[in-house]
């Protein structure tokens, strides 16, 4: 037994060492930001300027909370961030279930239009929202011969007029389609590969006895694919939600740095609202980071206890 | 079954007029499958033809009010200015550089971990790998200005070290693999724990093998995170020696008065975009593999 | 109503691309399945009996050759409108649906002349569940389930729409041997009151021969024999046949025909009237060999296994083809165990004879061949 | 599922309680990286001639910092010991970017270009070196030829600054402490199509009513164009303020933001007015400078842009085969009143960062001084930049007299804009620089663009709550 025993703390001290450089490497890059970022958050109207120059007090309290809670800008963020997370998570999920189900059941081709689907997971971002923006956005805007964009002229073919995307003026809602459809067009590829995954990795038997069962199409799809896929469907769900809060790098990508269309509203997100509290206030921006993490955590939770409740597993 | 006889209603149907509507059903649902599928696809794609077409125009062209389908006159030259003005051959022999490194050192790591998470028992087991978890969900943005300072006071600055080691340790592959090696029926180690074989030979011989697909659609992945990094990148590199292709990209095309020179813009893009595409039309089976075996664990 | 194969044959690309050669499956195979008859596919794995019963549900499609339902030839309709009843080697269960909700779900599909309302439904499903006698579990999901119970609910499932024909892909290879004897006796039960056109797929002969109204044996895609499990018993066309039914198997020895008696080892066991003289394989039965002072045949003596009611007796002989000779006679023989050699006479209705090139069967003395078909 | 979820919270409570504690007695972590707050004083003997590397961040182009590469030999002739790195980080806000995080962690440059905005920023950190005990300084200096002079600035040299620009470095607080010195200043001009006006009979506007009343003849006269382009909504907003006398911001602590009043109010109407009527558009508008109508060949054109001198080449008329298609000229921008013109002054002035080693300090001294007052770096530096010089004894040098003389219309108008700059040079104002005067300037740009491009029916009220917003925001970022 004592052998036994004394194998055992071998092991353990083994295991210690294998985990020692991830470890040593997550205090430093990890735990410490963690501890720093709350000490910032409540570190009354902390900045990092002001400590350098000595001008901080030192009460500690939620002052910062508060401030950040109360400013109309941070609630658009909030608010902007909400709204397209609700927008784009169901809309991308679903297209990319129906997309995934009908190139599982299609065989020639399904290579290529796979490889194609998964095109955007393998761009650069910021490189793929000038692209966007050059697409939406109306030459010489103002001027009395404005070139109206690929976009629009699309839409000329079908007879609508063009519309002010994301030029001065145009409006909030126009400039929301933009972003949930430059975010969807972002988020197939990777919700479209799993999906896929978990539908080849169903037993082809139920298919059959549906088959057998003479059950039309829709309800095989309703009854059958919809379930058994739920894992699958709340993970990308719930990765959905997460990435959605962390919305910021579209909105850059399309409207550039003032997040926002001249003269609209401001389309910034609560990661942006972060970044620009960098600039000068770390203690409100680490305060909203914890709020935006406390957010990210209640959902992911309440998804979780929903998905657990509906999936089969 | 009440009566002995079975109500065969499938026999009065004209047999001949079932199987014509069966077919025509079949080919109307294919067609509309394919339908579908290619108008999605066409609007995946366009964004990737609007880029290579308009980095091949002229300014001039690229501001026609009508903008042009295919280039009336193709400007190579954008390319060559891509290159040459953004100094894209070093950058992206630097971004080449830093993701060969950080991949092959975060790899060793990842394997690492994960074996110890999934093979060896330690107290604190469960609860370190759920703090592990729980940083998965802490937005990234937090950790920058305190990484930041941390590193140069390392004195890292502009170096490639300070591309590479903050991000060594990604808890999401760690995860993966781990689900992965759960996978490796227990048995197999405790007969190699007895005949002798030491944790490094087995986690050779036997793990890593058998997790290969796995251990390669993580590198790609990996490498694929650290060909898009921008931030970090942007704010701890100054010279060009150590610069990453996409900081090249972002600022490089504004002449002094502001205007950007959207064609050649594009070219950047694409010569960015290029290498990327390359690595997933051949590595595309691990790269599918990975990225959807991550979802089956949920 | 009937079900009539016609020269079906199935023919699969081979799965290597480099070899171009294809794997047939399935050739010409014609024979008709009566109403209400309870048929056995029967033979070894990779015959093509799996294969046809797909091609019959329609899950496969035939590479020639037709299917017809009673007069309606269905070779090119899809499973959905066939009206076939399917139980699948592992249940096929939807696991996200309770054992009730199962059941129903083919009821729901129903449309047209044939849709029901909500409790005839019900009433149907308590029904089949009552007949495979699952009623009680309701409520409970497949994986709470035992393997027989699961084989129920499969069986339920198939049975609901009251399809025209029943298919079970190999039902009892899943369970433990004590349930497959009963699960045996369920659906020979289920079959009988149904009276629906029932085929099953099994590659054990002994589970085939029991309950089937018929067996069809299989071998490489080619049909061997159709026939009552009896007289393809008692009457094998050739040695394939023969060697595959029986329990314990038939043992073979090389032998040959000469002026009228069939001579193995060297020993003329058999006068075998009609056969011409050549090269044989000589086929007993176990309970073909009569323990005689003066047999015919000389063994020599390895072990006796007494089993009760009878006696099993394993020698050698020179010419023998199988491991061992198993002989089983009346316990009322009385074998000296020590005894070095045994002899034996042959019943000739117990032993065949089959050509050494091709296999096929020489009837001898009162023997005739079987007639083919039902 | 279950057990994971609850071994997860037990964690980040455990996060919490631990980070409550370390805080609580203000941990060392990156506070102790400040640089050393010692009321700047300068070191007795001057310059040691020691070996001392400085560095240098500004946002030059390649053209400039070869400039800068020709003159950093000349100064090493006096100074040979101080060796002079530099770099360049992109924009303006690139360099305050790069620097404010390079405070935190105490590796800041010696010397960077700078904005009045940014040495704000910098003075929470107090960071930037004060630069009166310098200028006064009469500690001896001789350098490797020899001469002798004094450390800080003669008297005539500090004669020689152009007013408007020296006083720049003053605007930190009341008291005005120099913080930062001039290096290469731009201003905003009025560039005419000077053929357009000739051939329409044209007079060119000296206030905003006769800019109005030009606007409504040009676009009689080419309905399709814009008369005029106002680049940046900014500066248009605070050089109005300037030249209505009507408050923009204070540097009194508890009420810097002043600029929501009648007067303000009223101006953005009737440019939203003009706007409205197609009269002006502006950069961010128009989607890219404006010299892209002013310059455009066919389709809209602008006849008039307000923008910096240090465009200037970009409002260069274009050739079709050769010839040019207009004559460009210049002018000083509308006023309010024409007798006391009131022009906005840009351009970089560089600072210099307190450091651990006071020669470092000196060191960089000594180099800003050279780049402020050596008369052919100023000289080939504007004619380079196409800035103005900030010292006025550049105008005396004849290679410097010669480019002047070459300005045209049609060529060489960078020449003009140096020319106008240097006319100019008692228009300057200086707007008080605080911590959240940028966030003042950007809210007063973005209210601008807003208020232009608003179609709503209540223009009056739409115009008050976009005042309060901009208000709100800066209390918001300043406090």
């Amino acid at each position: 037994m004592k052998k036994f025993l004394q194998k055992i703390r071998f092991e353990e001290w083994k295991a210690w060492i294998y985990l020692a450089p991830a470890v040593a490497l997550l205090l430093v890059f990890t735990v410490w930001p963690i501890i720093n970022t709350l000490r910032m958050a409540f570190w009354e109207d902390y900045s990092i300027m002001k400590e350098l120059g000595g001008t901080l007090g030192n009460e500690f309290g939620i002052k910062n909370f508060e401030k950040v809670i109360k400013y109309q800008g941070f609630i658009d963020c909030l608010k902007n961030t909400m709204l397209l997370t609700v927008l784009t998570v169901p809309i991308s999920t679903i297209l990319a279930l129906v997309i995934a189900v009908c190139l599982n059941a299609i065989k020639p081709f399904q290579r290529f239009l796979q490889t194609i689907f998964f095109l955007p997971y393998v761009t650069n971002s910021i490189a793929i929202g000038m692209v966007f923006e050059a697409m939406f956005n109306i030459v010489g805007f103002g001027t009395n011969n404005p070139s109206f964009g690929i976009i629009n002229n699309i839409l000329g073919v079908f007879g609508a007029d063009p519309i002010n995307w994301i030029n001065a003026g145009s409006g909030y809602w126009q400039n929301i389609a933009v972003l949930v459809i430059y975010i969807v067009w972002n988020a197939l590829p990777f919700k479209i590969l799993i999906l896929l995954g978990g539908l080849q990795s169903v037993n082809k038997q139920y298919y059959d006895a549906a088959k057998i069962d003479s059950t039309p199409r829709l309800r095989v799809f309703t009854k059958i694919t919809v379930p058994l896929l739920s894992p699958m469907i709340a993970y990308v769900v719930i990765t959905g939600f997460i990435g959605g809060f962390k919305e910021y790098s579209s909105i850059v990508g399309i409207f550039g740095d003032d997040m926002q269309a001249v003269g609209g509203e401001s389309l910034n997100t609560m990661v942006g609202y972060i970044y620009d509290a960098l600039g000068n206030q770390e203690g409100r921006a680490s305060a909203a980071a914890l709020i935006l993490f406390a957010i990210i955590f209640v959902v992911t939770m309440i998804n979780m206890y929903v998905s657990k409740k509906k999936t089969h597993y | 079954m009440a009566d002995k006889k079975i109500m065969t209603t499938m026999h009065e149907k004209d047999m001949q007029k079932v199987t014509v509507t069966q077919k025509i059903t079949k080919v109307i649902v294919q067609f509309l499958l394919y339908a579908f599928l290619c108008t999605m696809a066409l609007i995946i794609v366009f964004p990737f033809y609007w880029m290579i077409i308009s980095s091949l125009k002229s300014t001039v062209e690229y501001r026609l009010p009508i903008p042009t389908l295919f280039p009336q006159e193709i400007m190579w030259g954008n390319y060559i200015e891509a290159f040459t003005a953004a100094n894209l051959g070093k950058l992206f022999m630097n971004t080449v550089y830093v993701g060969v490194v950080s991949t092959i050192l975060s790899l060793v790591i990842t394997v690492l971990s994960a074996f110890a998470f999934a093979r060896l028992e330690f107290k604190g087991k469960n609860a370190l790998f759920a703090a592990l978890l729980a940083t998965m969900m802490i937005p990234g943005e937090l950790f920058t200005i305190t990484n930041y300072v941390t590193v140069t006071k390392f004195g890292w600055l502009d170096s490639y070290t300070v591309l590479i080691v903050p991000f060594l340790v990604s808890v999401f592959y760690i995860y993966l693999l781990r689900q992965n090696f759960l996978q490796i029926p227990n048995e197999l180690y405790l007969a190699a724990k007895v005949d002798g074989t030491t944790d490094l030979k087995y986690l050779w011989k036997v793990m890593i093998p058998l997790s290969l697909p796995n251990l390669i659609s993580i590198t790609i992945l990996k490498m694929m995170g650290a060909w898009n990094s921008y931030v970090w990148p942007r704010l701890v590199t100054s010279t060009d020696d150590y610069r990453l292709i996409t900081n090249g990209l972002r600022d490089a095309f504004t002449d002094m008065s502001g205007q950007a020179n959207i064609p050649v813009q594009m070219a950047a893009v694409t010569v960015v975009s290029i290498p990327l595409f390359l690595v997933f039309i051949f590595l595309r089976k691990y790269i599918m593999k990975g990225v959807s075996r991550s979802g089956i664990k949920g | 109503m009937k079900i009539v194969l016609q020269n079906l044959t199935k023919v699969f690309p081979s799965r290597n691309k480099k070899s171009n050669e294809e794997v047939v499956a399935v050739s010409d195979l014609t024979f008709t399945i009566p109403d209400g008859k309870l048929v056995g596919l029967l033979g070894p794995s990779g015959c093509g009996k799996s294969t046809t019963l797909y091609m019959i549900s329609g899950l496969q499609k035939p590479t020639g050759g037709q299917i017809f339902f009673g007069e309606d030839d269905v070779t090119a309709l899809s499973p959905e409108n066939r009206g076939v009843g399917l139980v699948f080697q592992n249940y096929a269960l939807y696991p996200h649906m309770t054992v009730k909700q199962n059941i129903l779900f083919p009821l729901q599909n129903l449309k047209g002349a044939d849709k029901l309302d909500k409790n005839t439904m019900l009433e149907r499903a308590f029904e089949a569940a009552r007949l495979v006698q699952i009623d009680n579990l309701m409520d409970r999901k497949p994986s709470e389930l035992s393997g027989g119970q699961q084989q129920r609910v499969a069986i339920a499932r198939a049975l609901v729409k009251m399809p025209r024909v029943l298919l079970l892909d190999e039902p009892l290879s899943n369970l433990d041997a004590r349930l497959r004897l009963q699960t045996r006796e369920e659906i020979r039960r289920i079959q009988r009151e149904t009276g629906i056109t029932t085929i099953f797929v099994t590659h054990d002969q002994e589970e085939a021969m029991s309950i089937s109204d018929v067996i069809v044996v299989m071998k490489l895609g080619v049909v061997q024999q159709i026939g009552k499990p009896q007289t393809v018993y008692d009457n094998p066309v050739n040695l394939f046949v023969a060697k595959f039914l029986g329990t314990p198997p038939i043992n073979v020895f090389k032998a040959q025909v000469a002026n009228g008696k069939l001579v193995i080892n060297g020993e003329a066991v058999l006068d075998v009237p009609g056969a011409t003289d050549r090269e044989v394989f000589a086929a007993i039965r176990p309970e073909g060999f009569i323990p005689a002072e003066n047999g015919a045949m000389t063994c020599e003596l390895s072990s006796i296994e007494v089993m009760g009611r009878d006696v099993s007796i394993v020698s050698k002989n020179e010419a023998m083809l199988t491991p061992t000779i198993r002989s089983i006679v009346d316990a009322d023989y009385k074998i000296s165990a020590t005894a070095q050699n045994v002899k034996f006479d042959l019943k000739p209705h117990k032993v065949f004879i089959f050509d050494s090139e091709t296999e096929e069967r020489i009837y001898f003395g009162g023997q005739t061949a079987p007639e083919t078909g039902i | 599922m279950k057990k994971r979820i609850i071994s997860l919270l037990l964690v980040l409570s455990m996060i919490f309680i631990a980070t409550a504690m370390v805080s609580c007695n203000g941990g060392e972590g990156a506070g102790e990286g400040n640089t050393g707050k010692v009321a700047y004083e300068v070191p007795a003997e001057g310059y040691d001639g020691s070996a001392v590397t400085i560095t240098f961040y500004h946002s030059m182009g390649q053209k400039l910092q070869d400039v800068l590469n020709t003159y950093i030999p000349e100064f090493n002739k006096l100074y040979p010991n101080i060796t002079v790195e530099h770099s360049s980080m992109g924009n303006y806000d690139g360099v305050r970017d790069q620097i404010k995080t390079a405070l935190t962690a105490g590796n800041q440059p010696n010397i960077a270009y700078c904005y009045p905005d940014h040495v704000a920023l910098y003075n929470v950190a107090k960071a930037v070196v004060p630069l009166d005990s310098f200028i006064e300084s009469t500690i001896p200096v001789t350098d490797a030829t020899g001469t002798e002079s004094v450390l800080g600035f003669t008297a005539e040299q500090i004669a020689d600054f152009i007013p408007g620009y020296y006083q720049e470095g003053a605007a930190f607080d009341e008291a005005g402490t120099m913080y930062t010195l001039p290096m290469s200043k731009s201003t905003e001009a009025l560039y005419y199509n000077k053929t357009f006006f000739e051939k329409n009979g044209l007079s060119l506007p000296t206030t905003w009513e006769e800019m109005g009343k030009l606007c409504e003849q040009i676009k009689a006269i080419d309905p399709d164009c814009v008369p005029l382009g106002y680049d940046s909504e900014a500066n248009w907003f605070i050089t109005m303020c300037e030249q209505y006398g009507s408050d923009y911001t204070s540097l009194n602590e508890d009420e810097h933001f002043l600029f929501d009043n009648e007067t303000n109010r009223g101006f953005v109407k009737t440019f939203r007015e003009w706007y409205q009527k197609g009269y002006v558009t502006t950069e961010e508008i128009y989607g890219s400078y404006t010299s892209g109508l002013f310059t455009a060949t066919e389709g809209q054109k602008c006849y008039m842009v307000i923008g910096s001198t240090g465009g200037a080449s970009y409002q260069q008329p274009p050739q079709v085969d050769g010839n040019p298609l207009f004559e460009t000229a210049m002018a000083t921008p509308p006023q309010v009143n024409p007798a006391a013109p009131k022009v906005i002054s840009q351009g970089p002035s560089v600072c210099i960062f307190k450091d651990t080693n006071p020669q470092e300090v000196v060191a960089s001294w000594l180099f800003v001084k050279f780049l402020t007052t050596n008369v052919e770096f100023q000289a080939s530096f504007s004619m380079a930049s196409g800035y103005a010089p900030v010292i006025k004894s550049v105008q005396s040098n004849p290679v410097y007299q010669q480019w002047l003389d070459a300005a045209n219309g049609y060529t060489n108008l960078t020449a003009m804009s140096v020319k106008l700059a240097l006319a100019q040079s008692d228009a300057y104002f200086v707007s008080p620089a605080f911590n959240g005067s940028s966030e003042a300037r950007d809210q007063v740009g973005t209210l601008m663009q807003d208020a232009l491009v608003s179609t709503d029916a209540d223009i009056d009220a739409t115009i008050k709550k976009l005042f309060e917003k901009a208000v709100a925001e800066c209390e918001y970022a300043a406090d």
